[in-house]
């Protein structure tokens, strides 16, 4: 019963394509895939609906005024609302713009974040694209929105989105580093790059009851958190919202798009946001495994999106109460301290796996990080605490 | 149709002149390096290429090479796209046929 | 156990590392140094008493340590150490002076600007010792020997700003590599002959039956070639001079070479290869030991004199040392070798006494040196008085109750049973009369009588001067305990043969001798120096009864029998001639030839321009116009254009690959 | 199918690419440079070199071509349009491919199928990586990093 419940939607796709029994290979092939690609659109899409809404109202309750609640039961159907309202307003385009490249970006930003999605294990044998090397496609994927956001800054020929767009890659590209170095030791530790291996090298309980996810070793849960970090920056999300900050440059690389547009800016965005938050329980929150054993009755996806929205509500609530950082604050922070800190976990891992993954390698594990971590912010602790910027302009 | 390794060949030999010509007859230095890029692509596909279709590819000889290439590759541009830079910022141009002060 | 062994080389590491590490300390950083110093010191001691324990369960004991140093060709150099009662003996006396010297020195020292430096180069001093002692291999035993030297070198020369105190550094330091120059030679000779410098070997070492085999009759001469050097640091008769001189450095520098490191290490050596002089004895007498024995003779009975005649306190310790080594080397010749080593303790200990004891004197009259400006320091200074008589006994060698006392009879009793000659006991004998006298007088002129210029205002000397006095002072007359021929295990433990003893032996007919010398040599002593210093103390320094009565043979020895000026006139006149005449050669005969060739070549440079000029150049000018014309060409295509060579390249390319298409 | 695949990815990684050598506007070029590349990378997934068909589009568009595009930006006041066209080049290259054309057909033995071979797992490469071409990797480790310290060098403005 439970297993049934567990499979149902494999099961389902297999009727589906049990129907086209007689097709060619080839032909069956591309319908699974299709079959894959809607199921995805069609979960984050929603759940971007949701999202957009529950963010709105979660941010409401944190500065103590209802979020929206005029549209539908709860406010429930604003997103409906919204997307009328941007599929109804008019395209702007600039006309001294570079008009391929201005339509082409949000076009590339959009597909390179659902492409992102493709990768990542939902449940139990549902995992839409198995490549051997997932964990690799997930960030070479992700590291084409640069380019796109790039374009949206060149292509509307507007200082305010060329200022937004050198922002964001500057920032993005400092904090991939960490992003990427953070998930070395699991992929260490696991062998291998592919996300279902990692998941399920991380099956089981230690001492019967705690579960064996990465997070709950030293070099997991540090690297847990640079990862998170790191997505918080890759997603431009407060407190990293330099890129966008409204009070600094209208809106960043998205200030000449309008409408539908920039509807999928903002839905790139979250996509996004999914995307990373979904890696980060792969990699180091279990997957879709369940915290306790009584509890494993519950289908596997229930678990993986549990945890796919705590994390998200952890980005709401950061958004609610963080102010916003400076770029070389946020520049200083990237390359002096998570990037040392993610070369320290790489260090820890293989700390631990070499004493035996055990209660020992765990302490050692964690004198390595503590000493690296105190060292690093003994050093970085400069006493001019409110220093003046250093203005650096491109040529 | 069954795919050859002639067609490979085929391929990246026509991307190769491709990138040599954007190397030879762009005046801008950023083609140059782009051309260059093509050309090491270009070769890489054929190491691929050639793994693929040799006889016994358990050790995968041109795949590593093909890394390599790829990862010097990625030096070289940076090099190169840093030398575009500090050449702008003398001569205030990146028009290969103004930089010749090692005319003979 | 064997731990021990495996580690016995932390015993001289420790300190030299110590050294190393006060060198590096700051000036002002003067209580660490010292704290670093002695700590050193102490740890030494406790190694050498751990090193000691084991050496008492077997007689005979020895352990070595060898491996591999380097390997050039097929041959390997290995290099190691050993322990052995001799090694273990010397390590304790080596460790417990020195410690003493290090607490004196920080009380002598105290006022001084380089004190840092000074505990840096002790220790460095205390620990190449050391390295002597349990050096297994005769190539060890020669690097720690010369750091020996080096190290004395730089403390004699301690106050550099003073030119005496420099010339004293340069002297020893040249007169020691002179016999240095010989042991050297001796060691190739030996490592040619027998192959391995090793002393202890698994029966392959040069000290044992096989190598000696090998030796044969060169053991002679390689010990008479080690010898050199022996007599060079123990100040044997011709190399003695640097001796006295050394006194140039601090009084604790004095004590810690005459009684622990320097001179002991020449006895040392020759106890340590004895077998190499007594290859081949016809009962007991062989040439080199033959050599030995007079030599020691000679130094034992010179410095006898010459130190009757001197004024300064150091010095006439000094000479007492000489002739305390020579009378060392006496009975090691005549084949009395645990006397020898015996004596050699015993000395170490009564004499680091005696020095401490001048150190004392010295400090307390304010840095003079002239017994003879002297005087009534018997209640000015009470501790350094009592101390220093003992230790004046035990050199006398007053039996029964002071170390030195027994151990003379043991030498007396080996030089007596000499049967090439019974010329050196009498001589010897002579010698011990003249040694109780010198040191009668001193203490007289020191102690006794009134005041003088000198000891006006003396003042006995801080605890930390005088408690190593009385240290030592305890050890001199206790250690006799374990000299004395009625309990003779030390001798026993030395050679490692079993003994017997019994108390009746205490008393036999050599006690009686003895006391008797001694007790001439004091009372000759007393009565001759009756009436010194009973002058009122304004008077300058009276003339000494001796010079008084015998003036012309005062003034011999006064001036040391004229051995310094002898060598010079002689030695160093002769290499300041050959200095003299290489370098009139050089700015003469040799100049003039270089000048000669010189020219010569000028005139022919000249010649050949003159072709060059109207011949060659014609030619090249030439040459080079036709290159210059082709460059022009060339140049023209070299546009400096990144794409035209690209495409040059390309094109290049696509000829090879036509000509490869036309080949296949 | 493969045969289509091939034919689909060939035409665009070679129109991508005559359009990045030979567009007018700086910035269309480097983009459809990436696409080129992009394309390269399809080939290499064609040929069952996963790993390399990644770190292909990694390196290339997350990094070579975003250099590309910020260098563009940084030289900006240089001519936007690249006016100069170099005919010579084009003969050059059309002789070139010719010429490698020829040898292709010239040689027979390169007309053959694929054999069916294991796929080839990144673990697989990694111990390749780690085993036989260790020393390499650390060359080339070396040799990156010198290139980053020498392109910041570069860049680094003159003080004062």
């Amino acid at each position: 019963m439970t297993d049934s419940l567990d499979q149902i939607f494999v099961r389902g796709k297999q009727l589906l394509l049990s129907s086209m029994a007689h097709a060619p290979d080839w032909l069956v092939q591309i319908a699974s895939s299709l079959i894959n690609i809607f199921a995805l659109l069609a979960v984050f899409l929603t759940l971007f609906a949701l999202m957009s809404v529950l963010e709105r109202k979660i941010l409401g309750r944190i500065q103590n005024r209802y979020g929206p609640n005029r549209v539908g039961p709860f406010g429930l159907f604003q997103p409906i609302a919204d997307g009328i309202k941007m599929l109804i307003k008019e395209d702007i385009v600039p006309a001294r713009s570079d008009k391929i490249v201005h339509f082409l970006a949000p076009v590339l930003i959009a597909a390179t974040a659902i492409l992102a999605l493709g990768i990542i294990p939902y449940g139990r044998g549902m995992t839409p694209f198995r490549i051997d090397g997932g964990i690799l496609f997930f960030f070479a994927v992700g590291s084409t929105t640069e380019l796109a956001v790039f374009m949206a800054g060149w292509g509307s020929n507007n200082k305010f989105s060329m200022l937004g767009a050198m922002r964001a890659i500057a920032q993005m590209i400092s904090y991939e580093l960490p992003l990427i170095i953070t998930v070395l030791p699991v992929v260490m530790i696991a062998g291998s790059l592919a996300p279902d291996t990692i998941v399920a090298a991380q099956a089981g309980y230690v001492f019967g009851f705690v579960p064996r996810w990465f997070v709950f070793t030293p070099w997991g849960a540090a690297a847990f958190i640079l990862f998170f970090v790191s997505g918080l920056v890759e997603s431009n999300r407060t407190p990293f919202d330099v890129p966008e900050g409204e009070s600094e440059i209208v809106a960043g690389h998205m200030t000449e798009y309008s409408g539908f547009k920039y509807a999928t800016f903002f839905m790139a965005e979250y996509i996004g946001m999914f995307a990373i938050t979904g890696l980060a329980a792969t990699l180091f929150l279990g997957g879709w495994h369940a915290p306790i054993r009584i509890l494993e009755f519950i289908p596997s996806y229930v678990w993986f999106f549990a945890k796919l929205n705590a994390l998200l509500f952890v980005y709401v609530w950061l958004r609610g109460t963080l102010p916003r950082t400076r770029v070389d604050q946020i520049m200083n922070f990237a390359w002096k301290f998570m990037l040392p800190m993610a070369f320290t976990c790489i260090v820890a891992a293989a700390v631990w796996h070499y004493t035996g993954r055990g209660l020992r390698g765990w302490l050692w594990s964690l004198v390595v990080i503590a000493i690296v971590y105190t060292v690093l912010s003994t050093l970085l602790d400069t006493q001019k605490k409110f220093a003046p910027r250093t203005y650096r302009f491109a040529e | 149709m069954t795919l050859t390794l002639q067609l490979f060949l085929i391929v990246s030999a026509a991307l190769f002149c491709i990138g040599l010509l954007a190397a030879l007859s762009r005046r801008h230095a950023i083609f140059i390096l782009i051309g260059i890029e093509m050309m090491l692509a270009a070769a890489n596909l054929n190491f691929i290429a050639f793994w693929r279709f040799s006889p016994e590819p358990r050790q995968p000889a041109g795949v590593m090479i093909a890394i390599f290439a790829i990862a010097i590759a990625a030096a070289e541009a940076a090099v190169g796209l840093a030398l575009v830079i500090s050449v702008y910022r003398h001569y205030r141009t990146t028009n290969v046929d103004q930089l010749d002060q090692l005319k003979g | 156990m064997s731990w021990l062994i495996t580690n016995l080389w932390l015993i001289p590491a420790i300190p030299l590392a110590i050294s190393l590490v006060i060198l590096s300390l700051a000036k002002s950083r003067r209580k660490s140094a010292a704290a670093l110093a002695i700590v050193g010191q102490v740890i030494a001691l406790a190694f050498a008493i751990f090193a000691f324990l084991p050496t008492l369960q077997t007689p005979g004991f020895r352990a070595v340590q060898n491996f591999t140093w380097f390997t050039f060709g097929e041959q390997a150099l290995r290099i190691g150490w050993v322990l052995d009662p001799l090694a273990a003996a010397m390590m304790m006396m080596i460790a417990l002076v020195g410690l003493c010297i290090f607490i004196f020195s920080v009380g002598y020292m105290a006022d001084d600007k380089n004190f840092t430096r000074f505990f840096a180069y002790l220790s460095f001093f205390c620990g190449a010792m050391l390295g002597v002692v349990i050096a297994n291999s005769l190539l060890l035993l020669f690097i720690f020997w010369e750091l020996v030297g080096l190290a004395s070198y730089l403390l004699i020369g301690f106050w550099i700003e003073r030119p005496s105190a420099a010339a004293a550094a340069k002297k020893a330091f040249i007169t020691t590599r002179i016999g240095d120059m010989g042991f050297f030679l001796g060691i190739l000779w030996l490592y040619h002959s027998s192959g391995t410098l090793l002393f202890y070997d698994e029966g392959k070492g040069c000290l044992e039956s096989a190598g000696l085999a090998m030796l044969g009759a060169s053991a002679t001469f390689v010990a008479l070639l080690i010898f050199c050097g022996a007599a060079g640091k123990s100040g044997q008769f011709p190399l003695h001079v640097w001796l006295p001189d050394a006194m140039e450095g601090p009084t604790p520098v004095s004590a810690l070479i005459h009684a622990a490191t320097m001179v002991a290490a020449g006895v040392f050596l020759v106890a340590r290869v004895y077998p190499l002089f007594s290859l081949g004895a016809i009962d007991g007498v062989t040439p080199s030991l033959t050599v030995v024995v007079w030599i020691g003779v000679t130094t034992a009975l010179m410095a006898a004199l010459i130190a009757i005649a001197q004024a300064d306190i150091k010095r006439i310790l000094a000479y007492s040392t000489v002739s305390q080594l020579g009378l060392m080397m006496v009975s090691l010749g005549v084949g009395g070798v645990a006397a020898g080593i015996m004596h050699l303790l015993a000395h170490g200990f009564f004499k680091a006494l005696l020095f401490l004891g001048a150190g004392s004197v010295i400090h307390g009259c304010h840095h003079e040196q002239d017994i003879r400006k002297m005087g009534g320091l018997r209640r000015l200074m009470p501790v350094t008085f009592l101390t220093y008589a003992v230790g004046m006994m035990a050199l006398s060698g007053v039996p029964l109750f002071f170390s030195g006392g027994s151990t003379k009879e043991e030498i007396l009793h080996a030089a007596a049973r000499w049967p090439a000659s019974r010329l050196p006991y009498y001589l010897l004998l002579m010698g011990v009369i003249l040694t109780a006298l010198y040191m009668t007088r001193q203490i007289i002129y020191v102690f006794f009588g009134n005041r003088r210029a000198g000891s006006l205002h003396a003042h006995e000397s801080p605890r930390v001067m005088t408690m190593p006095l009385i240290v030592l002072a305890l050890c001199a007359i206790f250690f006799s305990a374990v000299l004395t021929p009625a309990w003779s295990w030390l001798h026993g433990y030395l050679t490692g043969e079993r003994v017997h003893s019994e108390i009746s032996r205490l008393i036999q007919p050599m006690l009686f001798v003895s006391l008797a010398l001694v007790g001439a040599g004091v009372g000759l002593g007393v009565w001759m120096y009756r009436k010194a210093g009973m002058q009122d103390r304004d008077r300058a320094p009276e003339t000494d009864p001796l010079e008084y009565a015998q003036p012309a043979l005062f003034r011999f020895l006064e001036n040391r029998m004229w051995l310094d000026e002898f060598y010079d006139r002689t030695v160093i006149a002769f290499a300041t001639i050959c200095a003299r005449v290489s370098d009139w050669m050089d700015r003469n005969v040799w100049d003039g030839l270089v000048r000669g060739f010189g020219d010569v070549g000028e005139l022919f440079g000249i010649f050949t321009s003159n072709v060059d000029e109207r011949g060659i150049n014609a030619g090249v000018d030439e040459t080079t116009a036709g290159t210059r014309g082709l460059g022009r060409l060339m140049s023209a295509a070299h546009s400096g254009q990144i794409q035209t060579y690209l495409g040059v390249v390309a094109i290049g390319m696509l000829v090879l690959l036509l000509f490869y298409a036309w080949l296949a | 199918m493969n045969g289509v695949a091939f034919i689909v990815i060939a035409i665009l990684t070679l129109a991508a690419a005559l359009a990045a050598a030979t567009l007018q506007k700086l910035m269309h070029a480097a983009l459809s440079f990436a696409v080129t590349f992009v394309g390269i990378a399809a080939f290499f997934f064609l040929l069952g070199a996963e790993f390399v068909g990644l770190v292909q589009v990694f390196v290339y568009i997350g990094a070579v071509a975003v250099l590309i595009v910020f260098t563009i930006l940084l030289t900006r006041r240089d001519v936007e349009k690249d006016r100069g066209f170099n005919w010579s080049g084009v003969v050059v290259a059309i002789a070139v491919f010719g010429g490698l054309i020829s040898a292709i057909f010239k040689t027979q033995s390169v007309s053959v199928a694929a054999p069916a071979i294991p796929a080839l797992t990144v673990k697989r490469i990694g111990e390749v990586l780690m085993t036989n071409y260790v020393w390499p990797l650390q060359c080339v480790g070396l040799l990156l990093t010198a290139a980053l310290i020498g392109a910041l060098i570069l860049v680094m403005e003159e003080k004062g």
